[in-house]
C-alpha cells in the first residue's frame, strides 16, 4: 500500500494469519479456519475441512440398501432422523416402494421433532458463540433431552437412531409415546417464549449480531445456500412447500423468511421454524391414522437400474442423497448432498471486514456440523 | 450499540437467569440415581438364544460392521446344523439393531443394559456363553413389543416435575 | 411441487441454439457434451422461461468406461428442477469445463469431485483437494481404487 | 506522605500491626477468593439449570480447594520459544497489585492496614498495574491468541480508568476526602442513592477493567480459547486465576466501601456487614456474566468514550454544582434529584448513542 495520505501518520502494520481450529472451542467440530488478520480485522479466510472425512460414500457402495441407513445416522450427527428420511425416500424413489400412511404421518411428527432438537441446538451453540456463556446453550439442551427422551422411546437411542427403513419407519409407535409428546407440545411454546425473553431484545445481542455478516440474496441464492441461512436472505424457498415430500402438503404452515439476511436474522428464522415445527406436530397427532407402518419390502432391495435423487428439508438445508443403482443389492454411487457442505462456500464472502468476534458468530450463524461436511 | 431500548431486553434477560435460581435443576447424579432407559432401549450387549438359534446366519449378514462371526455344523444325529461358534466382538458393534430385525427366528436381541464398559478389549469379544439371557441380563423390548411391555416405564424428563416453569 | 422438466424438451431447445451439442437426451435427465457444457449452462441459467438459477448439486459418477458429472439444477423463480449430465471418457487425465463462474456453488462440490474421483475441471480459480491431504495418492471414489 | 495511623498502643510499634494486618488480609483474601469460585460456579450452575460443583464437601464447598490441589501438582509447560523470565515473572505481576488493593480496604472502624489519606488513588493506581503482568503474559507466551487478548486487555483498561476515576471523583466530592475511612464515615445515606449515576458508570467500568462479562474480551472463550492465558498451566494459571477472582474481590469491596457504605450498618457487626455487602456485588456480578453476551471490541471502546466518558464528566459537574451552590441543603433533597438526573442523561444519552464502524472493506 503505497497511498500514503498528507498528514497522517502512518503506522507499518504487516497482516499475520491465524489458524482458528483444528482444535478450537467454537468450530463446532474438527474445522479449520486459516484467517489472515490485520489487527483484528478480517482481511480473508480460507476453511480447510477433511479432518473428519471417513468416506463414507465409498463405504455406501459396498453396503445393502438397508444397512446404509446407519451410515447416515453419522452424517449429521444432530439431525439423524432427517438423515435417515432423505436416504429412505431417495430410495423409495429409486425403487418405486410406496409407504402406509401411518408410516408417513410417523415419519413427518419425527422429522419434525428433529427439526426442533436440531434448531435448538443451533440457536443455543449461535449464542453462546456470541458470548452468552453457556446459558442459553444449557437451557435449550434441556429441551432437546425432552426430544431425545420421545426418540429414545421409539427406537431405543439417543444419537444414532436408525428409525426409517425403506417403505416406512422400523417399529410404530409405543402407546405411550403420544401422551408425551402432547404434552411435550403443551410446554414447549412456554419455553421458546422464555428463551425469547432470555435474549431476543438483549441490547448486546443486537449489537452483536444485527447487520453482521451479511448475505445478499442474489449471492444465497447463487452459492447455493439452503435452509434458514437461504431464508433469512428473504428467500421464499422451502422443500417443504415447493416439492413437498412425503405428506407435507396436508399441513398448514408458514415459511419465516428474514429481510436483510444478517446473523440475527439467521437466529429469528429458526427460532420461528420451531414454532411452525409444533404447528405441523399438533395437526400431525391429530390426524394420525392407524394401520401398518412399514409395507412389504423384501430382505435384500435390488432396485430398477437407474438414478434418483432424494431431497427433504433438513434443519440445516436442503438434505439430498443421489442414488444410482446398477440393479444389484448396494448401491451403485451414494452422493450427498450435504447443506452445511454447500452453505459453507460464502462463509468467506460473509466474513471479509468484520472482526475476528465476529467470525465466530458468522461460522455459528450457518450452523455447522462437521459430520456432514466431511463425510 | 444503540440503546435504544434502554436496556430493558437485558433486564428481561436478567429476571429469566434470576427465576432459574427457585427451581429445581434437572441434573440426575448418575451413579446414585438412576433413570430408566427407554423399554426398546439398544443396549451394548447382544443376548442370544440357544435354542431358537437354527444357525442360519442372516444376522451376520445384515450386519454391514462384520461384528458378528458364525459358524455351524451339521448334527449329524438330528439332522440339523448345530451352532458350534458364535461370537459378537462389542467392540465393533455399533447397535444399530439390523441383525435383531433381521433374524427370522427371534433367537437374537439387544440387552436391556447400558453399562458396558471394559478394561481390556478382549472383554469386548463375546461368545456363546457369555451371550445367554440370565436375570441381570435382561432383554430389552426393541423390535420386541411383548417383551417391551414387561419392562419398567421409561423415566421421561417431560413428566418430571423438576426444572417446571412456574405457571404464569 | 416442484416440476421436473423433461430432458426432450429442454433437448429441443438446446439443438436449436447449440446444434449437435446434446448428446443423449431422456425423460428425465439430459447428457450434453462435455465442450460445450459451459456454453449450455449459461443458457439454461440465463434464458427467461428457464431460469436455473440454483444449482442443487454436484455428482460425478465413475462408470468405469467413462465418468459423468450430473448437475442437479433448479429454478427457484419458476419451481421446475432439470438434471444435467456431462461425461468425459479419458481415463487418465478426465477434463470437463467448471461453472464456478455461473453457480459458485460448485466450487466446493468441483474441488470435491476433483478430490474423490481425480476429474479436473478447467477455469476452477482454487482447484485443489478438499477432503484429503495434498499428496494422497489416487482418488478414492473410483472404482478401480483399492 | 503523611499516614494517620491506628491503634497507636500496639506492642512494637507499628511493625506488629502491620506484620499481623498484612496476614490477616492475605488469608481473608485467599479464603475470599476460593468462597468466590465456588459461589460462582454454584449460583451459576443453579441459574442455568445445573447442580454444579457438589461433591467435595457439603455442597462441594472444597471444591476449589481440591482444584488448587490439583492445579499444584499439574505440570508446568513453557512454551519453546517463549521469554522464559517474562513468561514466569507474569503471574507474580499480575497477583500481587490486586492483594495490594486490600490494605486500604476498611474492614471495620479501625480495622485497615494503613488508612491512607489518598486511599482512593492508591486503590486506582494499584489496580491497573495488574494489566502489565496480563501484557507480559500476553507477550511473552509467542501465542497469537495470547498477544491479541492481552492487547485487547491494555485497551480497554486504559479507556475504562477514565470514567472509572471520573465517576469516583463524585463520590470524594461528596465525602470530602480521598481516605477510604473517611468515605465510610461520610456514608450515612449510602453513596449509591446520592450518586446513582456515578455507582452504574463505576460498575459498569470495573466490568470492564476486571474482564468480567459483558467485556470478557481478554479470554474471550469462544474466540480466542483462554486470551492471555492460553499458554500457562500449572501454579502460573492458578495465579493468574487466583488474580482474576482477587480483583473481582477488590471491586466488590470497593463498591462496598465508596458506594454502599462499607462496614456500616445495624444490628449485625460490621466485618459481617461489609463481608454481606460484597457477596452481593460479587453475585451481582455473577448474574450479569450468566445473562449476556459478550461486547466486541470496538463496541467496547465505543462504549467507554462515547457513552461512559460523557456522562462521567456531566455526573461530575453536576455534583461539583450541586455542592457549591447548595451546601446547605439536606442530603436527603438531593436523592430524587440525582435520580432524575440519571435516568434524564441515560436516556437522552442512549438515544444520541451510535456505533461507528461495523464492517472494515478490505
Amino acid at each position: 500500500m503505497e497511498t500514503t495520505k498528507t498528514k497522517e501518520i502512518v503506522i507499518n502494520t504487516e497482516p499475520f494469519v491465524v489458524n482458528f481450529g483444528p482444535a478450537h472451542p467454537s468450530t463446532h467440530g474438527v474445522f479449520r479456519m486459516r484467517m489472515t488478520l490485520d489487527g483484528e480485522v478480517i482481511m480473508d479466510m480460507e476453511p480447510v475441512f477433511g479432518y473428519l472425512h471417513r468416506g463414507l460414500e465409498k463405504l455406501a457402495e459396498e453396503r445393502t440398501y438397508t444397512s446404509c441407513i446407519p451410515l447416515t445416522d453419522r452424517l449429521d450427527y444432530l439431525a439423524p432422523m432427517s438423515n435417515n428420511l432423505a436416504y429412505c425416500l431417495a430410495v423409495e424413489k429409486l425403487a418405486g416402494i410406496a409407504v402406509p400412511e401411518r408410516a408417513e404421518y410417523i415419519r413427518v411428527i419425527i422429522a419434525e421433532l428433529q427439526r426442533i432438537a436440531s434448531h435448538l441446538c443451533a440457536v443455543g451453540f449461535f449464542l453462546n458463540d456470541c458470548g452468552a456463556f453457556m446459558t442459553p446453550v444449557l437451557y435449550m439442551l434441556r429441551e432437546r433431552e425432552r426430544i431425545l427422551d420421545l426418540f429414545d422411546m421409539v427406537c431405543g437411542q439417543r444419537l444414532t437412531y436408525n428409525y426409517m427403513r425403506v417403505g416406512g419407519v422400523s417399529q410404530d409407535i409405543p402407546e405411550e409415546f403420544i401422551p408425551a409428546l402432547k404434552k411435550f407440545l403443551k410446554e414447549m411454546p412456554g419455553w421458546l417464549d422464555e428463551y425469547e425473553r432470555l435474549l431476543k431484545d438483549n441490547e448486546i445481542l443486537l449489537a452483536r449480531a444485527k447487520g453482521v455478516g451479511i448475505l445478499p440474496r442474489d449471492l444465497a441464492i447463487n452459492i447455493g445456500a439452503s435452509g434458514p441461512v437461504l431464508r433469512a436472505s428473504g428467500v421464499r424457498w422451502d422443500i417443504r412447500r415447493a416439492d413437498p415430500y412425503s405428506i407435507y402438503d396436508r399441513f398448514e404452515f408458514d415459511i419465516p423468511v428474514g429481510t436483510a439476511g444478517d446473523c440475527y436474522d439467521r437466529y429469528r428464522v429458526r427460532v420461528e421454524e420451531m414454532r411452525q415445527s409444533l404447528r405441523i406436530l399438533r395437526q400431525a397427532i391429530k390426524d394420525l391414522p392407524r394401520g401398518e407402518v412399514r409395507s412389504e419390502v423384501p430382505h435384500l432391495i435390488r432396485p430398477p437400474i437407474g438414478e434418483a435423487y432424494g431431497h427433504l428439508e433438513g434443519p440445516r438445508g436442503e438434505l439430498g442423497f443421489y442414488l444410482v443403482s446398477d440393479g444389484s443389492i448396494a448401491p451403485y454411487r451414494f452422493h450427498v448432498r450435504a447443506p452445511t457442505f454447500i452453505n459453507l462456500t460464502a462463509l468467506a464472502d460473509m466474513m471479509r471486514g468484520w472482526k475476528i468476534a465476529d467470525a465466530i458468530l458468522i461460522f455459528g450463524s450457518i450452523d455447522i456440523c462437521m459430520g456432514e461436511v466431511d463425510r | 450499540m444503540k440503546f435504544e431500548r434502554y436496556g430493558i431486553g437485558i433486564a428481561k434477560g436478567l429476571s429469566v437467569t434470576i427465576r432459574h435460581l427457585l427451581r429445581r435443576p434437572i441434573t440426575t447424579q448418575y451413579p446414585e440415581q438412576r433413570l430408566n432407559p427407554s423399554r426398546r432401549t439398544r443396549g451394548n450387549e447382544l443376548i442370544w438364544d440357544k435354542d431358537k438359534c437354527t444357525g442360519c446366519g442372516t444376522c451376520a449378514k445384515a450386519c454391514h460392521i462384520g461384528a458378528i462371526h458364525i459358524s455351524t455344523s451339521t448334527n449329524q444325529v438330528d439332522n440339523k446344523y448345530e451352532v458350534q461358534k458364535y461370537e459378537v466382538d462389542t467392540g465393533y458393534c455399533i447397535f444399530c439393531g439390523l441383525c435383531v430385525e433381521a433374524c427370522p427366528f427371534e433367537a437374537l436381541f439387544l440387552s436391556y443394559d447400558y453399562e458396558c464398559a471394559r478394561y481390556r478389549r478382549n472383554d469386548l469379544l463375546h461368545d456363546k456363553e457369555k451371550m445367554v439371557e440370565t436375570p441381570e441380563r435382561k432383554v430389552s423390548g426393541y423390535f420386541y413389543p411383548k417383551r417391551a411391555a414387561k419392562l419398567p416405564k421409561q423415566s421421561l424428563l417431560v413428566d418430571n416435575d423438576r426444572g417446571k416453569r412456574h405457571e404464569r | 411441487m416442484t416440476l421436473a422438466l423433461s430432458g426432450k424438451d429442454i433437448a429441443g431447445k438446446i439443438e436449436k441454439k447449440f446444434p449437435g451439442c446434446v448428446v443423449e437426451s431422456a425423460a428425465e435427465s439430459l447428457l450434453v457434451k462435455g465442450e460445450s457444457l459451459l456454453e449450455i449452462a449459461a443458457y439454461l441459467k440465463n434464458t427467461p422461461g428457464l431460469d436455473f438459477d440454483y444449482l442443487t448439486a454436484v455428482s460425478g459418477v465413475d462408470y468405469l468406461d467413462c465418468f459423468e458429472v450430473v448437475y442437479h439444477l433448479t429454478s427457484l423463480k419458476n419451481n421446475h428442477s432439470l438434471v444435467l449430465k456431462a461425461r468425459c471418457y479419458d481415463r487418465a487425465n478426465p477434463v470437463l469445463p467448471s461453472v464456478v463462474g455461473l453457480w459458485r456453488t460448485a466450487d466446493f462440490q468441483e474441488r470435491e469431485i476433483y478430490d474423490l474421483l481425480g476429474i479436473s475441471f478447467e477455469g476452477h480459480p482454487n482447484l485443489k483437494r478438499i477432503a484429503l491431504w495434498e499428496g494422497f495418492e489416487g482418488h478414492p471414489l473410483r472404482k478401480d481404487f483399492l | 506522605m503523611a499516614m494517620q495511623m491506628l491503634p497507636p498502643n500496639w506492642p512494637g510499634n507499628f511493625w506488629a500491626h502491620w506484620a499481623i494486618f498484612a496476614v490477616v488480609i492475605l488469608v481473608f483474601v485467599l479464603l475470599m477468593v476460593m468462597f468466590f469460585i465456588w459461589l460462582e460456579r454454584r449460583a451459576m450452575a443453579v441459574m442455568q439449570a445445573r447442580l454444579g460443583p457438589n461433591r467435595a464437601g457439603p455442597f462441594g464447598l472444597f471444591q476449589p480447594a481440591a482444584d488448587a490441589l490439583k492445579i499444584l501438582i499439574k505440570e508446568d509447560i513453557i512454551p519453546a520459544r517463549s521469554d522464559k523470565l517474562v513468561h514466569w515473572l507474569a503471574p507474580v505481576v499480575a497477583f500481587v497489585p490486586a492483594v495490594l488493593v486490600f490494605a486500604v480496604v476498611p474492614f471495620w472502624g479501625g480495622a485497615l492496614l494503613a488508612d491512607l489519606n489518598i486511599g482512593i488513588l492508591y486503590v486506582v493506581a494499584i489496580s491497573s498495574v495488574t494489566i502489565v503482568g496480563i501484557f507480559m503474559a500476553g507477550w511473552s507466551s509467542n501465542n497469537k491468541y495470547s498477544t491479541l487478548g492481552a492487547m485487547r486487555q491494555v485497551a480497554s483498561v486504559v479507556s475504562y480508568e477514565i470514567p472509572v476515576v471520573l465517576s469516583l471523583v463524585g463520590v470524594i466530592l461528596l465525602a470530602g476526602s480521598l481516605s477510604m475511612q473517611q468515605i465510610v464515615a461520610a456514608q450515612d445515606i449510602p453513596f449509591i442513592l446520592l450518586q446513582p449515576l456515578g455507582f452504574l458508570l463505576f460498575f459498569t467500568g470495573a466490568l470492564a477493567e476486571i474482564n468480567r462479562a459483558p467485556f470478557d474480551l481478554t479470554e474471550a472463550d469462544s474466540e480466542l480459547v483462554a486470551g492471555y492465558m492460553t499458554e500457562y498451566s500449572g501454579m502460573k494459571f492458578g495465579l493468574f486465576f487466583l488474580a482474576e477472582y482477587a480483583e473481582a474481590l477488590a471491586i466488590s469491596a470497593i463498591v462496598t466501601t465508596v458506594f454502599l457504605g462499607g462496614w456500616r450498618g445495624p444490628l449485625l457487626p460490621p466485618w459481617l456487614w461489609f463481608v454481606g455487602k460484597v457477596v452481593i456485588v460479587f453475585f451481582v456480578i455473577v448474574w450479569i456474566r450468566t445473562t449476556v453476551p459478550r461486547l466486541r471490541i470496538d463496541q467496547l471502546m465505543a462504549l467507554a468514550w462515547k457513552f461512559l466518558l460523557p456522562l462521567a464528566l456531566l455526573n461530575l459537574l453536576i455534583t461539583a454544582a450541586e455542592i457549591l451552590f447548595w451546601p446547605a441543603v439536606s442530603l436527603w433533597v438531593l436523592i430524587p434529584i440525582n435520580f432524575a438526573v440519571m435516568i434524564v442523561l441515560v436516556l437522552l444519552w442512549s438515544r444520541l448513542f451510535k456505533l461507528g464502524w461495523g464492517k472494515v472493506e478490505v
